[in-house]
């Protein structure tokens, strides 16, 4: 939480001075250990079992762009939640949005080729691609400011506030089209879920979108006012608004913004299915969420930083990809993927406490 | 009162038939959704026979699961038709109960079988299952295994199984990682047509020629006849929605008008290939 | 080396080993990442003595006691109870061994009643195991009349002011009547009235026998209860004297190391125009119709008991509780207080009573504590903070206040509460405010810090701010302001000029 | 977890002498008016829509029953995990744990009618119903432990030991018959989840062990050691250990009571149901802790009471039978629900703090 680099500011006294590494490093080493894990399960399985293929885990391009690629849109959401999660709040609408986000975005980006087109006697088929962007990042940050407006006018618990939204949003995913999907989208729009070639080696769009997301609200986390304000409020509502910040329109900026980047990966995640489901979304609140924490955010507030909840979400993926890799039957997926959250947490907490008394 | 096991696309289909039936014989209607849960299935036909509906008509969330529900709606004196998936209690239904349905086993039968015949009864084969929870995701999974047993189709081996928890999107992932882990399919056989899409996506991503590869799914909706006119999917599975919505909400209506009916009317699956898709196009 | 619980059952048993000292701590040490909060301490405490410590902010003080009271466990040296070799391994082993501890940072528990945060883990139960609400009430108010303390023991603590959750944590130490009782800074928040009350209540246990660790900041009440004075530097022990063979001045030398002028003559400064003016203003049940102006470069100083509402006018002044009647104008101008953003917006700035609830983001470090506020208006270009000028500044700030720490990027958590209660000043002060009220301000604050501090605010003053500072301590109240405002039951019963003014005049307003 | 914004123009020191009118008395209210609501509603409905059949709301019966017995295991869930919440943690495992517990218990119920019963072979079926029982509450309440012991010993936040748990139970679930359902049930056994009738009123065994439940915790946590140092804990950990409280094996306790529970609810669910799905309770965790709050249980901890919880779980009950006595389509259901659940707290919380102004 320390955002000034320790370098700065002379030793005001004679004390020694502390070394300071920063959080990420500790889950940084999670992940590294847990890929090293995989690889070495793949080498002994392969000269175990004789007809499974010998390969590297990492090394190999389609793997890699996949690890990110099928978390880039939790990552997407856990970028937003983590500023939630800071605040001393947290999002449980975010997986909704998605679902009623992706419908509507999808609705709008139809291709004129399929007679059933939501909006084909509008004649709203075949528009640019922008449109359904450009509605479906409205519509979130529409959605995530009801959240920010709820908490912060009424006063009631995030955890209710967003778990209402969760439930209502999902409801008009249902409602809007009456549980039919819409499909058959125009491929101006499905564009953007697709990958482009960079020397043989796959980039999935999504991932540049996360990556880029990432990077700008990192810096306004650790460089700006709003991000000062964010981890204030988290560390100390009472002493933030004697400190003259204006909790409420805070809240409502930060729920905004965690609505907007729910909007974004809706965006992202209709591309890629190339349609629009009511169902798309669930649960993705949850993988959120564990993101974060698994990168180091408390869900006590005041703590947190972006950075983390990236490695966090790469650790995600590569959990998911090592199973896959490892043949790891689907029943007992579930049950380690579990045990791996935890035990990401439970490492990352120990190795912190260990350098904090160490150092 | 009409309980639906959940509001994915295919039920979502056989819910409209109910409501075109009923509004045809205007027979107001009152839907709910049950999530897939059968408690929450069993309170909503509480919740019917304390509203004192007509008839209950029901999509049964487990088939196995539905004795409860007869019994009340029995002692209750109100018709319960179940529709789509057929019950275990079959044969308990009493004067009052009966079901349209078309027996699960089909689907995944038919689906591996026509499979089987396309690959010629041999090679590496993916399966991609729905959520685990779910019994037609069991059931269709266990399907292909039986069929894959029989002589004909011995030769094909199932080289990985994966769950995508009916999800498209989940699906391309599962489908991509595969690639990535080398496998080379000669087919894939997804529990239902939202995730042969995504397999098929997946594959294109990464350069491969559909011709080579043989994907099916259940549930023959629009979007996957589509992709089976672009040619991507070969084989998918197609049930009457609409027609057994119809016929249940007729079925219920005979029972509370307390009339004799047939107390089981049985919808087979019917195959869908390239070659007949054209006269499905129409129908869901 | 006996352990915990066979001493624990010794104690019980009423035999009690006739050694000299209650408690012997030899050679203990206790490190914290880049702090030796102790180096090698010694201490001994008599029985029937009241033993006070004596250092800087940051001494290691209230580190030994909770070393004591099992909540550290030290990194070597060893502890001798009633002569016997133990260890602590928790707090519960303190307690069952007879040592109770009013900590520093107040510790209760805010949603739960008075009764039930004294008598917690000790609730009197029937013979169904179930509790006996009602008897636990009986003995709380048994207590409280004992120790002539006036709170509904039915109240939740966390609508109690500072001064009376300091009340309750001191009833509830002295409920375990145990043999030792450790004391850290009691009286920070507490008025004269109380302090001599509970001087009462420390000769009494004295009496009977009992052993006080009293640790303050506060020189005449140290001559006042103390028997022997060990006093800490730097986390080294420096001297234990009887506080009868010692004068200010050499104790201050032992802390400090060095001679300073402990108390801060104010400047005598021109009074400007109003700057500040408060009309007819009230808030239900806590005060009513409080009027007064405040000119540039004034100090109004606030007295009166505690609970009299000093902190609510404050609050109320600064937008924190807005007013239920009456008006609030700066240089003339009529201003809604709604929020504190409005206040500051008009070049208010508030330090509050409550350092842990209401000032410190605990998780956060020095640097951010420091900038919090002045990132308002000042030091953000585009939105973004201009960080390197911000931190040069504060450092600079933290610097005069001498901050005990090793960066600052010390999470705050880790200052002693007196270099905490610094950071929070400098907090305030970098807002280069023109209306300055602070509540309490030197509270938990050493000697040496605590004249520093007057001397900036003094310094303000000259440079024409208008300051309004609530203090329940005398002195500094008489030191510091040029007008006295005395308040009582929410009520404002008289000003005092500086020249007129005394304690025996502020008290009889003060207590009508 | 949940920091929620300071209410503006509350004092600091605050200053609101706190009456002691129990906390319930308004959501008591909240619950009264929702009636009367759907009772108006429904009468106008008569009137205007002819082919609806005109009967009270209330005044009915089977569905008093039902309004009871649809939330009675969601209920026994709540009553744990209100703890769980006092103590500032909370449990999103409960409903993967009815899933799994659930499967257990009806494995261990079926009747020999049952060709294809899990231990055939073993020749467990027919067996008497207190096995099942019994082995129900055990594994719930280990599971529980395992809950706490992470929580306690690893210090990880209980949010993210409880999701871990949360994902795995649920793969345990799908794994012990590899997704198959469980049926078949011997009556001996399902005649916990049936109803007995009292003077032509059916009266639902799960309801009967709800209320029980309720009430003996509510005495637990009001007259009991047990429930100071939980309310202790949530209140204020830091003073909670410097007053002696062992807070680890405290709340070990309490997750396991939860877990306990969880179990109970799991196995009055299999009775129920007359099988066991790995797919039960999905969900069920987010309703618990909705009603726990609506009850007025605060998510900062330290804050709540059984009471509140079970006039929390009785509106969650009217919501949902109120919805099909109206005949509100499925789609609008969800989205009303949300809107509900927030309104309810918006109400309750506004209530309250009317009431302390004004005290
Ligand atoms: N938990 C901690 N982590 C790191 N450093 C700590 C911790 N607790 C105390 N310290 C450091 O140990 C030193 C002694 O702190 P302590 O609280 O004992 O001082 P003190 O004598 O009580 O000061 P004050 O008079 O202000 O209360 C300080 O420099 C403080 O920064
Ligand atoms: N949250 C509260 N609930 C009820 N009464 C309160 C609350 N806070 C303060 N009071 C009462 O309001 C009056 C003013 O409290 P306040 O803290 O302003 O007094 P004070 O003069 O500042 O004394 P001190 O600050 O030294 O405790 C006192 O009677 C106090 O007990
Ligand atoms: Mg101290
Ligand atoms: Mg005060």
């Amino acid at each position: 939480m320390s955002t000034t680099t320790p370098e700065t500011g002379k030793s005001l006294t004679g004390i020694t001075k502390v070394r300071r590494m920063p959080p990420e490093v500790s889950i940084l080493l999670v992940l590294f250990g847990m890929i090293m894990v995989f690889e070495m399960l793949g080498w002994f399985k392969c000269h175990w079992d004789p007809n499974s293929l010998c390969e590297s885990f990492v090394a190999n391009k389609q793997r890699l762009s996949i690890i990110v690629l099928q978390v880039a849109v939790t990552g997407i959401i856990a970028v937003g939640v983590t500023q939630v999660i800071i605040t001393g709040g947290v999002d449980l609408s975010s997986g909704s949005m998605v679902g009623f986000v992706a419908m509507v975005a999808a609705s709008l980006a139809q291709a004129s080729t399929n007679t059933r087109a939501v909006f084909l006697e509008q004649g709203w088929v075949d528009l640019n691609p922008i449109i359904p962007i450009v509605a479906g990042l409205a519509l979130g940050a529409l959605l995530g400011l009801c959240n920010g407006l709820l908490i912060a006018k009424t006063k009631i618990p995030p955890f209710i506030a967003t778990l209402g939204m969760m439930v209502s949003v999902r409801g008009l995913a249902k409602w809007y089209t009456l549980g039919q999907p819409v499909a058959l989208l125009h491929e101006r729009f499905t564009w953007f879920g697709q990958s482009f070639d960079v020397g043989g080696f796959p980039v999935p769009r999504p991932v540049i979108v996360f990556i880029i997301v990432a990077i700008i609200c990192h810096i306004a986390l650790t460089y700006t006012r709003y991000g000062k304000f964010t981890y204030a409020i988290g560390a100390n509502p009472q002493a933030a608004r004697v400190s003259g910040i204006n909790i409420g329109n805070h809240l409502m900026k930060v729920y905004a913004v965690a609505g907007l980047l729910s909007g974004l990966a809706a965006v992202m995640t209709a591309a890629r299915a190339q349609s629009g489901q009511p169902g798309l979304g669930v649960g993705y609140e949850l993988d959120a969420i564990a993101a974060a924490v698994i990168g180091g955010t408390s869900l006590a507030g005041g703590v947190g930083r972006i950075s983390g909840t990236f490695i966090g979400t790469i650790i995600l993926g590569v959990v998911m990809s090592g199973f896959t890799f490892l043949k790891v039957g689907a029943y007992y997926q579930e049950i380690v993927k579990g045990i791996i959250i935890v035990a990401a947490v439970v490492i990352d907490q120990h190795r912190q406490n260990k350098r904090r008394k160490t150092s | 009162g009409v309980s639906m096991a959940n509001s994915d696309t295919f039920l979502t289909v056989l819910r409209k038939g109910v409501e075109t039936a009923a509004a045809a014989a205007n027979q107001p209607v009152q839907i709910e959704i049950a999530d897939d849960d059968v408690s929450k299935q069993l309170s909503q036909v509480q919740n019917f026979i304390a509203a004192k509906v007509d008839a209950i008509i029901v999509n049964a969330v487990d088939t196995s699961a539905t004795a409860p529900m007869t019994k009340a709606a029995n002692d209750a004196g109100i018709p319960i038709v179940y529709v789509n998936r057929r019950p275990d209690d079959v044969d308990a239904l009493g004067p009052k109960g009966a079901f349209v349905a078309s027996d699960e086993k089909d689907s995944g039968t038919l689906e591996t079988m026509e499979i089987c015949k396309l690959v010629g009864g041999k090679g590496d084969i993916l399966v991609m299952e729905g959520d685990l929870a779910n019994q037609a995701a069991v059931q269709r999974t266990k399907d292909i295994h039986e069929v894959i047993a029989t002589d004909a189709c011995k030769g094909m081996r199932i080289i990985d199984e994966q769950t995508a928890g009916w999800d498209p999107v989940k699906a391309q992932d599962l489908m991509t990682n595969w690639i990535a882990a080398g496998h080379k399919p000669v087919a894939v056989i997804a529990n239902n047509d939202n995730m042969a899409i995504g397999a098929i996506n997946a594959m294109k991503a990464a350069g491969w020629d559909m011709k080579t590869v043989v994907v099916g799914g259940i549930d023959a909706t629009q979007e996957a006849l589509a992709t089976m006119k672009a040619g991507d999917l070969d084989v998918t599975v197609f049930q009457d929605a609409a027609g057994q919505g119809g016929g249940a909400v007729k079925a219920a209506i005979a029972l509370a008008k307390g009339e004799k009916i047939d107390a089981k009317i049985m919808i087979p699956f019917q195959l869908v290939t390239p070659a007949n898709m054209g006269d499905f196009m129409a129908k869901n | 080396m006996v352990s915990p619980t066979t001493m624990k059952i010794v104690r019980e048993s009423g035999a009690v080993p006739g050694s000299e000292y209650l408690l012997e701590v030899v050679d203990v040490r206790k490190e914290f990442p880049g702090v030796v909060a102790l180096d090698n301490v010694q201490f001994k405490l008599r029985r029937g003595t009241v033993h006070a410590l004596m250092g800087e902010n940051g001494a290691g003080k209230s580190t030994l006691m909770k070393i004591v009271a099992g909540i550290y466990t030290p990194d070597s040296g060893s502890f001798k109870l009633r002569g016997q070799d133990i260890q602590l391994k928790n707090p519960l082993d303190a307690l069952e061994n007879g040592i109770a501890m009013i900590h520093q940072e107040l510790n209760l528990m805010g949603p739960m009643s008075v009764a039930e945060n004294i008598w917690i883990r000790r609730e009197p139960t029937n013979r169904f195991g179930l509790i006996n609400h009602g008897e636990m009430q009986r003995r709380t108010e048994e207590l409280f009349t004992r120790l002539n303390i006036d709170i509904d023991p039915t109240v939740e603590v966390r609508s109690l002011s500072v001064a009376n959750r300091q009340m309750v944590e001191i009833a509830k130490a002295v409920s375990f009547n145990s043999d030792v009782l450790i004391m850290d800074e009691p009286t920070s928040a507490l008025t004269e009235r109380e302090v001599d009350h509970l001087f009462r209540i420390i000769r009494a246990l004295k009496a009977e026998g009992k052993g006080i660790i009293y640790i303050t900041h506060k020189m005449n009440e140290l001559f006042e209860i103390a028997d022997e004075v060990s006093v800490f530097r730097d986390g080294k022990y420096i001297a234990t004297k009887q506080s009868g063979e010692l004068t200010r001045d050499e104790i201050i030398r032992m802390m400090v190391g060095r001679d300073i002028s402990q108390m801060f003559p104010k400047l005598i400064v021109p009074i400007g125009d109003v700057v500040l003016s408060v009309k007819n203003l009230s808030l239900n049940g806590v005060f009513k119709d409080v009027s007064f102006d405040v000119r540039a470069g004034e100090i109004l100083g606030i007295a009166g008991l505690v609970g009299s509402g000093r902190s609510n006018i404050a609050e109320t002044i600064f937008g924190v509780t807005p007013a239920s009647a009456g008006t609030i104008s700066i240089n003339g101008k009529e201003i809604k207080m709604s929020e504190p953003a409005i206040a500051m917006a008009n070049g208010m700035a508030f330090l509050t009573e409550d350092r842990k609830e209401t000032g410190c983001f605990l998780l956060l470090d020095i640097q951010e504590n420091t900038q919090i506020a002045v990132l308002q208006n000042k030091y953000v270009k585009y939105g973004f903070v201009q960080q390197a000028q911000l931190a040069k500044d504060s450092n600079d700030m933290a610097a005069t206040l001498r901050v005990r720490t090793p960066d600052m990027q010390e999470p705050i958590i880790n200052l002693s509460g007196g270099n905490q209660q610094k950071v929070l000043i400098s907090r305030w002060l970098l807002t280069k405010p023109r209306i300055l009220i602070l509540d309490e301000p030197t509270r938990g604050i050493d000697v040496g810090a605590k004249a520093e501090i007057h001397r900036l605010v003094s310094e303000l003053a000259r440079d024409g701010v208008a300051v309004i500072m609530i203090s329940s301590e005398m002195p500094e109240v008489l030191g510091m302001s040029d007008r006295i405002m005395v308040i009582h039951e929410g009520r404002v019963t008289g000003f005092l000029d500086r020249s007129e003014a005394d304690q025996v005049k502020i008290m009889e307003l003060a207590s009508h």
